[in-house]
C-alpha cells in the first residue's frame, strides 16, 4: 500500500500561512496530509513543539519563515533557522534522520512556491519512509 | 552563578540503557539563567529519550519535574513521593544537584545530564564567561576587583608574563591580559602601590592550563 | 470532566458550497463526540449580518463558554467573530477558527479526503479551545509630549510640527547651542532652481534656510529646549516612557509618550581625500560648501594659480567611495550629486570658472533633479562618465592637479586627433585649481551610546534592524521611537522635509488618544520566573523589563503591554517556561500537534 | 480631534491608503473613494522580489497597510466610485461622488467562488476583489458582462446560483453627497504605454513584455513560464531601462525613480529561480541610492550584466527562432553591438495618470509641466493652491511604494495641522 506521510507545517501567519490560504484559494490542491499549523513568527517555534510533533506519530515536519530582514518582528525567522538547526543535530542522535526536519523561507505572495515545497516536501518525506517512532512498536 | 551546559543527547542516551522508568529533574536556579537545565530543558530531553527509545523499538515512560535548587536537600527530599516507580533519575542540575540527588535516594541510579562547566558571568546573551574558580583564597581586595586566578590564562599571582602584548594574552590573541587589567583598574584607582606587595605561592592541589573558560550556546547567541 | 468548559461549534458551510465536499452533519456529528462538546450547529453564512447575530443567539441558548468556528481562513473574518462572541458576552480569546474553507476543501483534490482532513482539523480545534485563556484588556495611558533627541535641523523642524499637532515637544541637545550645520549639508534641488523655498527665483548658495530663525520660532511658540543635555536612561514603553536626562551633572526624570531621534550626522573627509594627502586644493565638498558660503574671497584665490588664467575646478564623484564599517548608507551618492551640482552651477555663476564633473552615474532620482542636471549642463558645466572599471586617476604636477580620465563616449574621437603621446589608456587631462571629492557621512558622535541607552538600533550602526521592510519607512524597533532626519540615511534636504512630517503624522496618529486598549497577549508567571534575563535581552521591541511586579514586592520581569506586538519570542525562548502567549500556549499548540 | 472630522481620500492605492490609516487613527472618518473595484492600486499587482533573502521590494509592507485599511472602523470604502464635484462649504468641501452599480453586494458576498466558477463567458465578466491574500469579494465587471451586452442580454446565471443572494441587477448609479473638511488627492499614476515606442516591439513582439507583465507573473508564480527553453539552452534575458522617461521627445523629462531598483529587483528573482539565466540590464545611469538597494547590487554583482547604453531596436531574430534580437549601444565599450534575447522587459516609467485633466479640473487645481499635480511649493509637495486639499503619493510624481507611503503620512499630516488650526480659530 502506498504510504501517506503525516506531515506538520507549522506557518508563520504573517507569511506562509497566508501563501496556504492563496493556495487554498487557488484551488490547485496540495496533499491532505499536510497539517497546518499556525503560529505568530516563526520565533514562537519551540524545540519541544518539533520533538512533540514527532512523539504524536507526524512523519516530517515543515517550518516556514519569513525571509531574512522581512520578518515582522524582525529576527525571529532567523532565531528559528538557527533552532531548527539545533533541533535537526538533536533528531540525527536520536536516530529519526535530520532530513523529516525541513526549513523554508516563504513571503505571503510567494503561494507557488508554497505549493512546490509542500508537494516536494511530501515526496522526500514518502521516500524516507515512516519514520522510526511509528515503525517499532 | 554556576554555568553548566549541556552533554550530548548521545552521551545520555547510553546512560539510560535498561531503565524502564525515568525521571528527569531540573533545577530552576543557576542552570535555568544559564539555559542548560531549567523547565524548559527538561521538557526538551524527557521527549528526546522518549523519542530516542521509541526509535530503538523499546519503549520507556520518561517523566519530568523541575524543583527550586537541587543543592539544597530539603528540596530534593520533596521528591520522595515522585520518584518512587523510578529506576533512574536524570539530574539536570550543576554536580552538585547530581550529587545531592544521589546522597538523598541511595538506592536509585543517578546519573547527570549536564557537564557543570564554570564559575561565570553572561557576557551577552547565549556567551558565558569564567570569572571565579573558586580557589578559596580571594584577593580581589589587592587586585582592583579583577581575579588574576581566572582572568590570567596562568593564573599568575605577582604580575604579567612576557607573554602579554598590546593588553592581549599570549595564549589567544583575543583574551584580554588579566594582569593588564589589573594594572588599568588600580592605576585609575590610584593604588598602584598594591601591586608592590608580593602574594606568596598558592597551594595548588592540581595543575592546570588552557585559560579562562567560555561556555557558547550557538543557538542561543543572538 | 464536569469543570471542562462547554464548546459550541458552528460550522459555516459558506453558502452550501461546504456541502459539495462533505457530508456536513457526519462532521458535526464526530465533533459531538469530543469531550467537552455541548452543542453543534451549521449555518449557511456566519460572516453576514445575520449570520452573525445567529451565532450570538446559539451561544446565548446553548450556554456554551468557548467557541468553534469551522469556516473560512481567520484572515478573512477572525476579527468579526471575535467581535461577535465578545459582545455575546465571551472573551475575545475564547474561540478558535477551524480553516476548513482555504485549508482543505479547497486543498483536498479527491473530495473523499475531505471529510476525514475537516474531522482531524475540527477535533484539533477543539482541543486547542478547550485549553484557551481569557485574553485581559489593558488601557494603556498615552502622553501626549514628546522628547526629541538632537536639535538640528530636523530635530527642531520637527519639534515645530510636533507642536502644530499639539503634542508638547521637549528638545535636547548634547552641545551648548543648537546646530543647524548638523544637516545643513542635506542639499536640494530647488534653492537653486528658484522655483520653491523661502527665497523664491533667488540664487540662495545652496542654502535653503536660516537656522537660527527656526530657532527663533521655537522660543517664540515656547518649545523647551534643553542644551548641554543627554539620555542616560529610557524605561517604560510607548505613551510612556520614563527618561533620565542629564543636563551637566543635574538629573531630570521626564514622562514622555514617544521619542524622536534626530541626532543627525558630520561629514567627514573621506579616504579618496585622505589618499591624496593634505594639499589644499583638493577639498571635500563639504568644505567647498562652507567656502562658498563663509569665504568666497578665498576661494576665489585659491582657484587662480599662478600659471594659468582660467580657474579650473574638477568635482570626481563615485568611484571606490569610502565605506568605513560606520559610515552611513554606504556611499551617499545621491547627497554628494546635488550637492556638486549645485556647486559646479554656482561656481560657473558666481566665479565665472571652467568647471568638469567626472562621474560614472548621475543620480537623477529625486525631485528636480534631471532639472538640476540640465541646468548645469547649460551653464556649461563638462560631464565626464567614466565606467566603473577604469575610475578617474589623480596626480599633482608641479602644484597643478593632473585628473586623468577615460570618458567612453569621447574615447574614440579624442584617441584618433591625439598626438600620439601614451597617456596609458585615460586620453583625457583634466588640469585643475581645484579638486573637489566626496565626504564620508558618519552618524554624529555620541549615537553609539545613545543607541545603547535607548536599545534601538541607528544610523545603521549595526545594520540589522534598518534594514528590515516593515521598519520602512521610519520605524525603529522599539514602539514609539522614531528616527528622523540625515541619522537614518536621508539623503536630501527636501527629503528630508517629507520624512520631518510624516514622522510627526506618526507620532501624533500614536499618541492622538488619551488612552488605548491594548491586549495582554503576553503573560509572565512570577512565581516560575527565574529573572535569568532572556526575555529582556531578546525581545525585539524591548517590551519586557524587570523590577518590582507589585510595590513592595519580588522583583519579576513584566511586560509593557502596549509595547509589546505579540511575536512570542519571549515565550519561546523562557528557560523556566514562565512566560506563556495566551492564545498560543504551548498546550495549544501540542494538542494541534495530535495527527 | 474633533469626531466630525471627516476626510476624503481621492484615489486607494498604497498613498491614499497610508493617508486614510493615519487619518484615521487619529480619529477622523475618512471615505476612500476609489474608481476600481477594489482598493489598493499598482501595489496589489505587484510580485514579492525576495531571492533567497528579502530585497525590500516594499509589495508586503503595502499589502498589510491595505489590509489594515480594509478593516478599519473609521474608514469608509467606496469602490467603483469617481468624485465628480467639489464645491467649497464653510472651511470645508461637499464633495459629489459617482458611484457605478456594484451588483455584488459586498456585505453579503462570501467569496464562495461560484458566481466566478460559473461565469459563462470564456474570460470570466466576474473577478477578485483582492483585499487581503484571498479574495474578499466578487465584483461584476460590467462591460464584460452578457447581462449588459445585446446579443445575451438575459444571462443571469450568477444572480440565480448565488448561495448568499448576494448579487442584484437591479442596483444603479447612484450620486452621494459628502462633506469633507480636507480632501487629499491620491490618485496615482499611469505606467507609460510601451507601444508608444514602436521600435521596441512591445504589443508586437510576443517575447517583449513591460516591467508590469512582468510583475504580474511573478504574482502569479509564472514567471519561469516566461522563458520557454530546450534542454540545455542557456535562456537569456535582457532588461531596458528608461522607457518612457528621461525622454525629452516624448515630455516625460524626468527619472521614474523606481524603474533602476525594480528592475535590478526583479532581475535578481529570475536569476534564482532560473539560475542559467544570462540577465543583462541596459541602463543610462543606474541611479544608486538607498542602502538596501546597493546591497543587492553588490550581491549580484558577476551574476548580471550591467551595459550602459540603450537599444535602438528591436526586432525578429535574423535566423527566426524563438528570440528577439536587438541592437543597442554599448557605450562604455564605444561601438554599436547586436545579441539575440529569449525575454525583453521594458522597464517603463510612471506617468502621470491619463485622468490627471479632468480630475485637475474638478478640483480647481493646477497640473505641471510633466502633467503631475504641481504642488505650490518643491519642499512642501503634498500642498496645493487651494487650502484644504493636498496632494500625496505619485500623482504629484514618481516615487517608490516606501515612498508613497511616506507622502501619504505627510499629506495626512498637513491635512491634520490644518484642521486643527481651524479648529484653534472657532474656539479662539
Amino acid at each position: 500500500m502506498d504510504f501517506t506521510p503525516a506531515i506538520v507545517a507549522f506557518c508563520c501567519e504573517n507569511s506562509a500561512y497566508r501563501a496556504a490560504d492563496t493556495a487554498g484559494a487557488r484551488q490547485e490542491g496540495y496533499p491532505s496530509n499536510i497539517s497546518i499549523c499556525r503560529l505568530p513568527c516563526s520565533g514562537k517555534l519551540e524545540v519541544i513543539h518539533i520533538l512533540k510533533a514527532f512523539e504524536e506519530g507526524a512523519d516530517g515536519v515543515f517550518v516556514f519563515a519569513c525571509h531574512p530582514d522581512s520578518c515582522r518582528f524582525l529576527l525571529g525567522n532567523v532565531r528559528a533557522g538557527k533552532r531548527i538547526e539545533h533541533t535537526a543535530a538533536l533528531l540525527e542522535k536520536i536516530g529519526i534522520e535530520k532530513e523529516r526536519l525541513r526549513f523554508f523561507y516563504l513571503s505571503e505572495l510567494e503561494w507557488t512556491q508554497f505549493l512546490d515545497l509542500v508537494r516536494q516536501g511530501n515526496e522526500s518525506i514518502k521516500s524516507l519512509g515512516p519514520s522510526p517512532i511509528k515503525v517499532k512498536p | 552563578m554556576i554555568v553548566a551546559e549541556q552533554k550530548d543527547i548521545a552521551e545520555i542516551i547510553p546512560m539510560t540503557e535498561g531503565y524502564q522508568n525515568i525521571l528527569v529533574i531540573g533545577c530552576d536556579t543557576c542552570v535555568t539563567v544559564c539555559l542548560a537545565g531549567g523547565a524548559k530543558e527538561v521538557a526538551i530531553l524527557a521527549c528526546s529519550l522518549r523519542l530516542a527509545a521509541r526509535a530503538r523499538g523499546k519503549k520507556v515512560q520518561v517523566d519530568e519535574i523541575s524543583i527550586e535548587r537541587q543543592c539544597e536537600k530539603e528540596f530534593v527530599d520533596s521528591l520522595q513521593s515522585t520518584v518512587r516507580g523510578h529506576d533512574l533519575l536524570i539530574s539536570m542540575g550543576c554536580g552538585i544537584g547530581v550529587q545531592t540527588i544521589a546522597e538523598q535516594f541511595p538506592n536509585l541510579a543517578v546519573v547527570p545530564a549536564l557537564n557543570t562547566k564554570l564559575l561565570g558571568l553572561p557576557e551577552r546573551q547565549g556567551v558565558w564567561v569564567e570569572r571565579c574558580q573558586a580557589c578559596g583564597q580571594c584577593i580581589l581586595d589587592k587586585t582592583g576587583g579583577i581575579c588574576p586566578i581566572s582572568r590570567c590564562s596562568k593564573s599568575l599571582l605577582n604580575g604579567p608574563c612576557g607573554g602579554s602584548q598590546n593588553g592581549k594574552c599570549e595564549i589567544n590573541k583575543e583574551i584580554d591580559c588579566g594582569w593588564h587589567l589589573i594594572y588599568e583598574r588600580l592605576k585609575s584607582l590610584g593604588r598602584l602601590g598594591c601591586l608592590e606587595e608580593i602574594m606568596p605561592a598558592k597551594d595548588w592541589s592540581r595543575s592546570r592550563n588552557g585559560g579562562p573558560r567560555k561556555v557558547i550556546r550557538e543557538d542561543m547567541c543572538l | 470532566m464536569d469543570s471542562s468548559p462547554k464548546i459550541g461549534v458552528f460550522l459555516c458551510t459558506c453558502g452550501h458550497m461546504m456541502n459539495d465536499y462533505f457530508d456536513t452533519r457526519a462532521l458535526l456529528a464526530s465533533a459531538a463526540k469530543e469531550p467537552g462538546v455541548s452543542s453543534v450547529d451549521e449555518c449557511g453564512f456566519l460572516c453576514t449580518k445575520s449570520g452573525l447575530e445567529w451565532l450570538k443567539i446559539k451561544i446565548a441558548r446553548s450556554g456554551c463558554e468557548r467557541v468553534v468556528i469551522a469556516g473560512c481562513s481567520p484572515h478573512q473574518h477572525e476579527l468579526k467573530f471575535r467581535q461577535a462572541i465578545e459582545e455575546a458576552g465571551l472573551n475575545r480569546s475564547l474561540m478558535t477558527i477551524a480553516n476548513l474553507r482555504e485549508g482543505c476543501v479547497w486543498v483536498c483534490r479527491d473530495k473523499k479526503e475531505c471529510l476525514p482532513k475537516a474531522e482531524r482539523m475540527l477535533k484539533a480545534a477543539i482541543h486547542r479551545v478547550a485549553l484557551a485563556k481569557p485574553v485581559d484588556m489593558v488601557q494603556a495611558r498615552m502622553s501626549s509630549s514628546a522628547l526629541i533627541i538632537g536639535a538640528g535641523e530636523s530635530g527642531v523642524r520637527i519639534a515645530l510640527e510636533l507642536h502644530r499637532l499639539g503634542i508638547q515637544p521637549l528638545l535636547i541637545d548634547s552641545q551648548p547651542r543648537p546646530e543647524g550645520e548638523r544637516e545643513a549639508f542635506l542639499p536640494t534641488p530647488c534653492t537653486i532652481l528658484g522655483n520653491g523655498g523661502s527665497s523664491s527665483g533667488q540664487d540662495t548658495g545652496g542654502q535653503r534656510h536660516d537656522f537660527s530663525a527656526l530657532v527663533k520660532e521655537l522660543s517664540h511658540k515656547k518649545i523647551e529646549l534643553l542644551t548641554s543635555t543627554e539620555v542616560r536612561e529610557v524605561a517604560g514603553g510607548v505613551g510612556a516612557f520614563r527618561v533620565v536626562l542629564d543636563t551637566q551633572g543635574r538629573e531630570r526624570l521626564v514622562e514622555v509618550g514617544s521619542i524622536v531621534v534626530a541626532s543627525g550626522s558630520r561629514l567627514e573627509d573621506g579616504a579618496n581625500l585622505a589618499k591624496l594627502g593634505s594639499y589644499s586644493r583638493i577639498v571635500s565638498l563639504g568644505r567647498l560648501q562652507k567656502m562658498i558660503e563663509a569665504e568666497p574671497e578665498r576661494l576665489e584665490r585659491m582657484m587662480i594659480t599662478a600659471e594659468r588664467r582660467a580657474k579650473h575646478v574638477c568635482f570626481i564623484l563615485g568611484g571606490d567611495g569610502p565605506q568605513g564599517e560606520k559610515s552611513l548608507v554606504a556611499p551617499f551618492v545621491k547627497r554628494a550629486s546635488i550637492m556638486a551640482l549645485n556647486q559646479a552651477i554656482l561656481l560657473r555663476r558666481r566665479f565665472k570658472a571652467e568647471v568638469a564633473i567626472v562621474a560614472s552615474d548621475i543620480i537623477v532620482c529625486g525631485t528636480g533633479l534631471e532639472d538640476l542636471y540640465r541646468l548645469a549642463r547649460q551653464s556649461g558645466v563638462l560631464f565626464f562618465r567614466t565606467p566603473e572599471s577604469r575610475p578617474p586617476q589623480v596626480s599633482l604636477e608641479k602644484g597643478v592637479i593632473k585628473v586623468r580620465v577615460y570618458d567612453s563616449a569621447l574615447a574614440d574621437c579624442i584617441r584618433e586627433s591625439a598626438s600620439g603621446e601614451d597617456d596609458g589608456g585615460y586620453p583625457i587631462l583634466i588640469q585643475a585649481d581645484l579638486l573637489a571629492l566626496e565626504d564620508e557621512v558618519l552618524p554624529s558622535l555620541g549615537t553609539e551610546t545613545l543607541q545603547s541607552i535607548l536599545r534601538v538600533d541607528l544610523a545603521g550602526i549595526s545594520s540589522f534592524y534598518q534594514g528590515n521592510i516593515h521598519l520602512k519607512p521610519n520605524l525603529s524597533n522599539r514602539r514609539g521611537v522614531f528616527v528622523v532626519g540625515s541619522c537614518h540615511g536621508v539623503e536630501d534636504g527636501g527629503e528630508m522635509l517629507n520624512d520631518i512630517r510624516s514622522v510627526a503624522m506618526a507620532v501624533f496618529s500614536l499618541l492622538s488618544r488619551p488612552n488605548l486598549a491594548v491586549e495582554q497577549k503576553v503573560v509572565i508567571n512570577t512565581d516560575k520566573c527565574a529573572l535569568c534575563l532572556t526575555c529582556i535581552r531578546t525581545c525585539p521591541h524591548r517590551a519586557i523589563e524587570f523590577g518590582e511586579v507589585k510595590a513592595g514586592q519580588k522583583w519579576g520581569a513584566r511586560v509593557i503591554p502596549q509595547a509589546c506586538q505579540g511575536c512570542g519570542i519571549c515565550a519561546g525562548e523562557c528557560p523556566a517556561k514562565a512566560i506563556e502567549m495566551v492564545q498560543y500556549s504551548d498546550d495549544q499548540i501540542f494538542s494541534e500537534l495530535t495527527l | 480631534m474633533n469626531d466630525q472630522d471627516q476626510a476624503i481620500v481621492i484615489g486607494g492605492g498604497i498613498a491614499g491608503v497610508s493617508s486614510a490609516l493615519s487619518l484615521a487613527d487619529s480619529g477622523c472618518q475618512v471615505y476612500v473613494i476609489e474608481k476600481k473595484p477594489s482598493i489598493g492600486g499598482h501595489a496589489l499587482r505587484f510580485g514579492c522580489k525576495a531571492t533567497d533573502q528579502c530585497n525590500s521590494c516594499g509589495v508586503c509592507l503595502a499589502r498589510d497597510k491595505i489590509i489594515k485599511a480594509a478593516s478599519c472602523p473609521n474608514i469608509h470604502l467606496l469602490t467603483q466610485a469617481e468624485v465628480v464635484d467639489v464645491q467649497e462649504s464653510g472651511s470645508g468641501f461637499v464633495v459629489t461622488v459617482r458611484r457605478k452599480p456594484q451588483f455584488i453586494d459586498v456585505e453579503k458576498c462570501t467569496a464562495c467562488s461560484l458566481c466566478y466558477q460559473r461565469c459563462p463567458k470564456p474570460d470570466r465578466a466576474i473577478s477578485r476583489a483582492y483585499l487581503s491574500p484571498i479574495p474578499s469579494g466578487y465584483v461584476i465587471n460590467q462591460s464584460e458582462c452578457l447581462l449588459f451586452q445585446e446579443e445575451r442580454g438575459d444571462c443571469d446565471l450568477c444572480r440565480t446560483i448565488c448561495p448568499a443572494g448576494a448579487i442584484s441587477f437591479d442596483q444603479q448609479e447612484e450620486l452621494i453627497t459628502l462633506r469633507a473638511s480636507v480632501v487629499i488627492v491620491a490618485s496615482g499614476f499611469s505606467a507609460y504605454d510601451a507601444r508608444r515606442k514602436g521600435h521596441f516591439g512591445y504589443g508586437r513582439l510576443r517575447q517583449v513584455i513591460s516591467g508590469l507583465d512582468l510583475e504580474q507573473r511573478l504574482l502569479a508564480g509564472e514567471a519561469k513560464s516566461l522563458v520557454p527553453r530546450a534542454a540545455g539552452d542557456v535562456p537569456r534575458i535582457a532588461f531596458v531601462q528608461c522607457v518612457g522617461s528621461r525622454d525629452p521627445h516624448i515630455g516625460q523629462d524626468y527619472c521614474s525613480r523606481v524603474c533602476c531598483k525594480y528592475a535590478v529587483r526583479a532581475a535578481a528573482k529570475l536569476k534564482f529561480q532560473i539560475p542559467e539565466a544570462e540577465i543583462t540590464i541596459f541602463f543610462i545611469d543606474l541611479q544608486r541610492t538607498e542602502r538596501e538597494f546597493l546591497g543587492l547590487l553588490e550581491r549580484m554583482s558577476g551574476k548580471i550584466r550591467l551595459v550602459k547604453g540603450l537599444p535602438v531596436e528591436i526586432g525578429p531574430a535574423a535566423e527566426g527562432g524563438d528570440r528577439v534580437s536587438m541592437r543597442y549601444e554599448n557605450i562604455d565599450q564605444g561601438r554599436m553591438e547586436r545579441a539575440d534575447f529569449d525575454l525583453v522587459v521594458l522597464s517603463v516609467g510612471v506617468a502621470p495618470s491619463e485622468e490627471n485633466q479632468s480630475l485637475a479640473q474638478t478640483l480647481g487645481l493646477k497640473l505641471g509641466l510633466d502633467g503631475f499635480f504641481a504642488p505650490l511649493d518643491l519642499t512642501d509637495s503634498t500642498i496645493t493652491a487651494r487650502p484644504g486639499i493636498f496632494l500625496a503619493g505619485t500623482c504629484q510624481g514618481p516615487k517608490s511604494l516606501v515612498e508613497s507611503i511616506l507622502h501619504g503620512q505627510e499629506a495626512a499630516m498637513r491635512a491634520l495641522a490644518l484642521m486643527r488650526r481651524r479648529e484653534e480659530v472657532r474656539h479662539g
